[in-house]
């Protein structure tokens, strides 16, 4: 009973990192339909500069986490601007082949500056122990991230759920030049949610960084788990992604528990699945 | 056509004779998961060669360097370059086994020397052993089996059992079994994790338990880094002891690992922290080279380094024969800063000193200690 | 002799969520009927259309075409058998151009267009390259035939739907407001071609321009809330009461 | 209020209007004819931003807008219903009205714009994909009175309406001039056009060629019969 | 068409004669053009034409490759029987492939079908005893033609590749022009109005991922021929990304670009890395290059530049037929 419960928080705090890692991909992908396949790139990078931050000039943790995104979303936004934009009216393979390149430059950048050894951030001091549950250690640091994936999920869900901003997006998906028509800067509104995405890659990037590390070609990983748990919820809201990343993280640590040969296989066989009987994934909306 | 191919072949004899420079391949990952090694790889190549002022027996020696992105498709297009182009006269490499064996048939048919400086692959210096193929790293076999014995008397009776979901983790493992389990061990259960797993929280909940005396694990790079943290953090440490191969403490991961490898013990080759003349001077050459401490690759970069060159040495720089160079490569015998290497001409494969190595904490950071020596250990070939 | 029923649908409905917009609906139509179908909006007239042609799954009722049951009968087989429809939006491929959008209707009539090894342009290809310049001359559209459809204006557009229809030879043709979007010039001129059909061929039609539609009908039927108000002449229909009330309003006779 | 002085435009290489002058006066509703392809679109997406590649001058309120972008245009105050409706198909009736809505110094509102649609009113959580076309039409007329703008631009507005609504999207149209607003107004069926406008402009392979009162028309519809039929 | 005949079989001849010209360096970077020149070819019958955007063309290549290599290993090593053997198992999978994932639309189309080839990836991971797992299948025998004759020289196995990529591409120019090509660039345009219009999109759509399924584990089977081992990681995910670049960075829909697209890849990578380090930098920067200046690929700019050179009508109407780039794939499901 007791192992089942351990698994269970196992499951809980496997699932909130995932939220953690994919919901910038869930609003820039999901909700403003831009695949970007440097999304993972941007991720990483936070990882890389919160390590920078904490590890070599030692400053607190908090501190990166409080930067970092703004970096990142500052970088997300240079992209977007100058690169992305055009490809808007070019179409989803145009931007699979400008980011995939975006990806290859910037896999190169982090072993140029941050070399290729596999690099690890620590957590903050206060968090860096473990906390005895039911006779079970579980890590501070893994409760502090249900914690946050709890508040960015709340204030994701409100955004676009209470205010106008998910509808002008979804109005936008399906007709930009209208929105224009009618009187909203949708370039403007594009390049904001793509900011706030890759702001939230960088806040990934940093809360991740603990757990995951970062060595190179981390970044394709992060892209496909990423991808995985976004179809799996369905694309369009950040409540899928939520219930995708708890349920994701429910049938891999179980699967794990319970038949570990099959762990390679069950995230996609999940996927799999999913899709066939739910074309749209489990609460995505048919844009 | 045949008869194009042929004297093509001879123009690479005759340039080669005639020329002054001898080219060494070195078929190495330079992006993707494992570039660290094969960047440490060339490290030690170029301590070696630098020390030696890239010239052995009055020829210069020249580093062709190609990235293997560890993948075989693109090594086997990579090789056929250097042979083709370059007209390497000897080939160094290439960190994965997959490679090693999808270039294995090339290499062969090439008449080309190989020096394997890293690929654990057991088959390797087994069945697809080949006249041309000589290996100076180790084998999965060496890794694994040289800890069974002495885990059943130093650890414990009751073993679990985990490895990275490939090749290599289940060769290690199976040989550590092997050992262990004719020792007199009971391997309780095994349980394998697939390679790159971000998360080991529910295989450390299965391996909790408190019927068993240690975990054997085999990890490296970024899993062994998660796999020791997390081994920490859920509380299994300094319950149950922790033992595995050496690249779960190795040089490059430990400062990653933070205090959490402390009381590990594991096997491996070669340590930092080995206390002959030999390793004494190659660490601080390399350190003062390249400014960071050197790891294992490193080391197995610099020896084969060293090999090719005694090779070529006793040669007298004439490197025009391929059955020339691999008897030359097959007759090295030389005191690495791992200890006394030399190579079993049955198998081509090294024979070395396996070292139990203790994980400690020194003024705050880890450090490992060698606290036993399995001497001379042979793979069986078969 | 009695013309053979062509279509026949029996207390056919079909409800969305909670939402009822059609109300079991009985209607036989004979061959080579022309019938108008008229409605205020959001009637349940283009959900009727829908059902019939296979593109929505009615919530009950059934639907036979010469007799036989066609309820599970996938869209694309109704097409082929006879049922072809236009859509109220425009649904073009878009990227295409006009003529071959045209030569896809062609070739699938023809049954060419399982061969992979043929070239198209080729052999008997040729003739549907002729029929399709030929039918696309015949409505007026010739300068178009090279445009990509994307590239023409909205109008232009619903003429090239109706030809669609049109060309993929119907036995019961569906028209969802061909002139909608037209202008008088061209309504003549398309309503002239329609009416050139051959005589045995059923067409229903939904439209708002009551001149069109009870100039060109045998038969017009209304449609409230998903009801079958009204079944009858055009003239019976036109002096309707409640037909005026709900469909017609004051101005209806404006533009009569 | 709105005018357009020699104005060109192309999509792409192909010249569509060939040097068009037009005008709305306030508070006047003029009324643009002309058959399929001649244009008619092309000009108000010209006015609006839609159409990259316009020279010449379309100037509001005494201001040249040529060469901004429709956003900025639209905020000048100049609502648009679009050909096709171009309703947001994955947003509700409600969102499509209140996303974009201006409620500053406007009369309309969510409220009276259900008063004049009363079958809105009862889809107002649909998805406004889900709509009927006629539902559809009223739906985009109600979009654009949302954001209260100075002119409106209509193409073909009641497009698949029932005669009954095609009438009261009329009376609405003449309540609206009464208050004031201006209307550039694109409609096939001509009776329906002469009953409100004020000015009649036909327009034929990106020419006007007639331009007049439309008590003119309205005594003789040959004449306009015979401009629209000219160009063929 | 004659003209192009012509002009195909006088590239034939000269590619007959390259082995005289080059050295075996180069005749082997050739073969691998034209094997995986083969495989992107296939690809761009899914993505290109009927614009089913899949990233999980891999999992017929690895099907192919592992299904020639058991076959050669264990049963007989005769090329045409290992072809049909790779082939078939290709085929079977496409079957079973194309039925799950035609069912989806867009972008949840290309992650079912990246979901099914990272399982096939799984399976040939971690079914060591058959595939060798990680390690991989090699040591496969050279390929017997006939009799006893082996195709032991790489210059044979390029010409015996030659042979089938020339009947490959011969089949796919005829399919590009064909009635049933154009089905697929119907259901590409508007995959409801094709229904509309009584095409059964469903069985084209499955038609056509068999095809290209079944033509991927041609390729796979090319590969081992070529190179006499295969490994897991030509089956994961990366593969069928690089793949669809390939035909991306050529130009989708055309018979040429996917190839070019290949050529392109193969011969970058190869010269690029040899000279530094950081050559996915300069490849990622040339992908951004593309996207920014030849948005129709390789392909694109050659007709651009024809356009140019020659009268544009001639080719404007070749240009609408076969539509590049400009998607109407809606990724967004
Ligand atoms: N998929 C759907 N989901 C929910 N409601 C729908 C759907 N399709 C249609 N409706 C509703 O059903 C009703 C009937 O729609 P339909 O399109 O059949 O009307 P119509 O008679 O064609 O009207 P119009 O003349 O305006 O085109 C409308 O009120 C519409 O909102
Ligand atoms: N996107 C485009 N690209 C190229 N040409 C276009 C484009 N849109 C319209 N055209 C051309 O411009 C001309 C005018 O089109 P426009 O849409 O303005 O006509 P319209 O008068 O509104 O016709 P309708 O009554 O059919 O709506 C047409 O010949 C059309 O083919
Ligand atoms: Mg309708
Ligand atoms: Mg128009």
């Amino acid at each position: 009973m007791s192992t089942l419960f351990l698994q269970m928080m196992n499951a809980l705090s496997y699932g909130f990192l995932l939220f953690l890692i994919t919901c910038g991909i869930s609003l820039v992908f999901g909700i403003l339909g831009v695949l970007n396949l440097a999304h993972g790139s941007l991720y990483v990078l936070g990882s890389y500069v919160g390590f920078s931050i904490i590890m070599k000039s030692g400053l607190p943790f908090w501190f990166a986490l409080l930067v970092v995104p703004f970096v990142i979303a500052i970088i997300g936004l240079i992209i977007e601007i100058i690169l992305l934009r055009p490809t808007y009216k070019l179409g989803h393979l145009s931007q699979v082949l400008l980011t995939f390149g975006l990806a290859y430059i910037f896999h190169d950048l982090f072993s140029i500056i941050w070399g290729k050894n596999i690099l690890a951030v620590s957590p903050p001091e206060i968090l860096n122990h473990s906390v005895e549950m039911m006779g079970y250690m579980i890590p501070a640091y893994r409760l502090a991230l249900i914690a946050i994936g709890c508040v960015i999920a709340i204030l994701l869900w409100y955004t676009q759920e209470k205010t106008k901003w998910g509808a002008v997006i979804r109005a936008g998906l399906s007709d930009k030049e209208m929105v224009g028509g009618l009187g909203v800067n949708i370039h403007l509104v594009f390049t904001l949610v793509f900011f706030f995405g890759s702001l939230l890659a960088g806040l990934g990037g940093v809360l991740g960084s603990p757990v995951l590390g970062m060595y190179p070609g981390m970044e394709f990983q992060i892209l496909i788990l990423s991808l995985v748990v976004l179809v799996v919820g369905g694309l369009g809201s950040v409540t899928g992604t939520f219930v995708a990343s708890l349920l994701v993280g429910f049938v891999e640590t179980f699967s794990r528990f319970f038949v570990p040969e099959l762990s390679l296989i069950i995230t996609f066989a999940l996927m799999a699945v999913v899709l066939v009987v739910r074309p749209q994934g489990l609460v995505g909306r048919r844009i | 056509i045949n008869t194009a191919t042929k004297s093509d072949d001879k123009g690479k004899k005759e340039n080669d004779s005639a020329d002054q420079t001898i080219k060494i391949g070195a078929l190495l990952p330079a992006t993707g998961v494992y570039a660290s090694l094969g960047e440490n790889v060339n490290n030690g190549m170029e301590l070696y060669f630098e020390e030696h002022n890239w010239e052995v027996a009055g020829k210069k020696i020249e580093i062709v360097h190609e990235d293997s992105e560890a993948d075989p498709q693109v090594s086997l297009r990579k090789l056929r370059k250097m042979i083709e182009q370059d007209k390497i006269d000897i080939l160094t490499g290439p960190i994965s086994t997959a490679v090693a064996y999808a270039i294995r048939d090339d290499v062969d048919k090439n008449k080309l020397p190989f020096l394997v400086s890293h690929a654990g692959g057991n088959d390797l210096t087994r069945s697809k052993r080949s006249d041309y193929i000589w290996r100076s790293s180790f084998s999965s076999w060496q890794i694994g089996h040289s800890m069974g014995q002495w885990a059943f008397n130093n650890v414990g009776k009751k073993i679990y059992l985990t490895a990275a979901d490939y090749a290599f983790g289940h060769e290690v493992v199976e040989a550590f079994k092997e050992a262990y389990t004719n020792a007199g061990g009971e391997i309780v259960d095994e349980v394998y994790p697939p390679l790159g797993n971000n998360d080991y929280s529910s295989y450390l909940g299965k391996m909790n338990r408190d019927d068993i005396d240690g975990i054997y694990a085999f990890f490296a790079g970024s899993d062994a880094v998660r796999f020791v943290q997390q081994y920490e953090q859920y509380g299994l440490k300094g319950k149950i002891p922790l033992i595995g191969s050496g690249w779960l403490v190795a040089e490059d991961v430990r400062p990653q690992q933070g205090n959490a490898p402390e009381g590990i013990k594991s096997s491996i080759f070669w340590d930092y922290s080995l206390e002959t003349e030999e390793n004494k001077k190659f660490v601080e050459a390399y350190e003062k080279k390249f400014n960071k401490r050197p790891s294992i690759e490193s080391l197995e970069g610099y020896d084969a380094a060293a090999i090719m060159a005694k090779a070529i040495e006793s040669l007298n720089g004439d490197v025009s024969d391929p059955t020339k160079i691999v008897e030359q490569i097959s007759s090295v015998e030389l005191i690495s800063p791992r200890g006394l290497i030399k190579f079993d001409k049955d198998t081509h494969h090294v024979i070395q000193d396996l070292y139990i190595v203790e994980t400690v904490v020194v003024d705050g950071s880890t450090e490992n200690k060698v606290i036993d020596t399995i001497s001379q250990v042979v793979d069986p070939g078969k | 002799m009695e013309k053979e029923i062509i279509l026949s649908l029996r207390g056919l409905s079909k409800a969305f969520g909670g939402l009822k917009v059609i109300e079991d609906i009985t209607l036989e139509v004979k061959v080579g009927e022309k019938i108008g179908l008229i409605g205020p909006n959001g009637a349940g007239k283009t959900t009727l259309f829908n059902m019939i042609a296979g593109d929505l799954a009615p919530s009950g009722g059934t639907i036979s075409y010469f007799g036989e049951l066609i309820n599970s009968s996938p869209n694309y087989k109704r097409t082929q058998e006879g049922i072809v429809r236009t859509f109220q939006k425009n649904n073009l491929m878009l990227g295409l151009t006009v003529k071959e959008n045209l030569l896809l209707v062609l070739q699938r009539m023809s049954k060419e267009h399982t061969q992979w090894w043929k070239q198209a342009k080729k052999g008997n290809y040729s003739t549907l390259f002729e029929t399709a310049n030929k039918i696309l001359q015949e409505w007026g559209l010739s300068e178009y035939s090279e445009s990509k459809v994307q590239d023409l204006s909205y109008g232009v557009q619903r003429q090239i739907e109706i030809i669609m229809a049109v060309a993929g030879k119907p036995k019961l043709l569906l028209l969802d407001e061909p002139t909608a979007g037209m202008s008088q010039v061209e309504t003549d001129q398309i309503i002239g071609l329609i009416n050139k059909l051959p005589s045995e061929v059923t067409i229903i039609m939904i439209e708002h321009d009551i001149d069109v539609l009870f100039g060109n009908s045998d038969r017009v039927i209304v449609l409230h809330t998903g009801r079958l108000i009204a079944d009858d002449h055009p003239e019976a229909v036109r002096e309707n009461p409640e037909v005026k009330e709900i469909y017609m309003g004051r101005e209806g006779a404006v533009h009569a | 209020m709105l005018s357009l002085k020699e104005v060109n435009s192309y999509y792409g290489a192909s010249h569509v209007l060939h040097g068009v002058d037009l005008e709305v006066k306030k508070g006047e509703v003029v009324a643009l004819l002309g058959r399929n392809g001649m244009g008619k679109t092309t000009m108000i997406h010209s006015i609006i931003g839609f159409v990259k590649k316009v020279q010449g001058e379309v100037l509001f309120e005494g201001q040249n807008m040529a060469g901004l972008q429709s956003h900025q245009i639209a905020r000048k105050g100049i609502g648009i219903v679009p050909q096709g409706r171009r309703i947001f198909p994955n947003l509700t009736v409600t969102e499509n009205l209140t996303v974009f809505a201006n409620m500053k110094g406007g009369e309309w509102d969510l409220e009276r714009i259900f008063t004049c649609f009363p079958r809105l009113k009862e889809r107002e959580k649909s998805h406004a994909g889900n709509l009927s076309g006629g539902e559809q039409s009223m739906l985009s007329i109600g979009r654009a009175l949302m954001r209260n703008p100075k002119i409106l631009l209509l193409d073909e507005p009641t497009e698949g309406l029932s005669p009954l609504m095609v009438g009261e999207v009329m009376d609405v149209l003449l309540m609206l001039k009464e208050t004031g607003m201006s209307m550039l107004l694109v409609e096939q069926n001509i009776s329906t056009a002469l009953s409100v406008a004020d000015d009649v402009y036909i327009i034929s392979k990106g020419k006007v060629v007639y331009h007049d009162h439309p008590e003119k028309l309205k005594n003789n519809m040959d004449i306009a019969y015979q401009h629209l039929a000219l160009s063929s | 068409m004659r003209k192009k005949l012509i002009q195909g079989i006088l590239l034939f001849l000269i590619m007959v004669f390259v082995p005289f010209f080059l050295s075996l360096y180069y005749v082997n970077i050739l073969t691998e053009i034209l094997i995986l020149g083969v495989f992107a070819v296939s690809l761009n019958i899914l993505v290109g034409q009927t614009g089913l955007v899949s990233l999980g063309h891999a999992a017929f290549f690895g099907a192919g490759a592992y299904a020639t290599g058991l076959a050669a290993t264990n049963i007989s090593s005769n090329v045409f029987f290992t072809l049909a053997i790779g082939m078939s198992l290709a085929f079977l999978l496409a079957i079973v492939i194309g039925f799950v994932s035609t069912k989806a639309h867009g972008f949840y189309f290309l992650m079912l079908t990246l979901a099914c080839s990272q399982m096939i990836y799984s399976i040939v991971y971690q079914w060591t005893k058959v595939t060798g797992g990680s390690n991989g299948l090699s040591g496969i025998p050279s390929p017997i033609l006939f009799g006893s004759f082996e195709l032991s020289n790489q210059v044979f196995i390029y010409y015996f590749i030659l042979v089938v990529f020339t009947i490959v591409i011969f089949i796919i120019s005829r399919l590009l022009h064909s009635p049933l090509g154009y089905v697929f660039i119907g259901i590409k345009e508007n995959e409801e109005r094709m229904k509309s219009i009584g095409y059964n999109t469903a069985f084209y759509k499955n038609l056509s991922f068999l095809i290209a399924g079944t033509l991927g584990g041609l390729a796979g089977s090319l590969y081992v021929i070529f190179n006499g081992f295969i490994s897991p990681s030509d089956v994961y995910w990366t593969v069928s990304g690089s793949v669809l670049i390939m035909v991306l960075i050529g130009g989708a829909g055309t018979l040429w670009g996917p190839v070019i697209g290949a050529a392109f890849i193969v011969i970058l990578e190869t010269i690029i890395s040899s000279y530094t380090e950081n050559w996915m930098m300069i490849i990622g920067i040339t992908f951004i290059l593309f996207v920014i200046f030849a948005p129709n690929g390789i392909a694109g700019i050659f007709t651009s530049i024809q356009q140019v050179l020659f009268n544009r009508n001639k080719v404007e109407v070749e240009k609408s037929i076969i539509k590049p780039i400009k998607q109407q794939t809606k990724m967004d499901g």
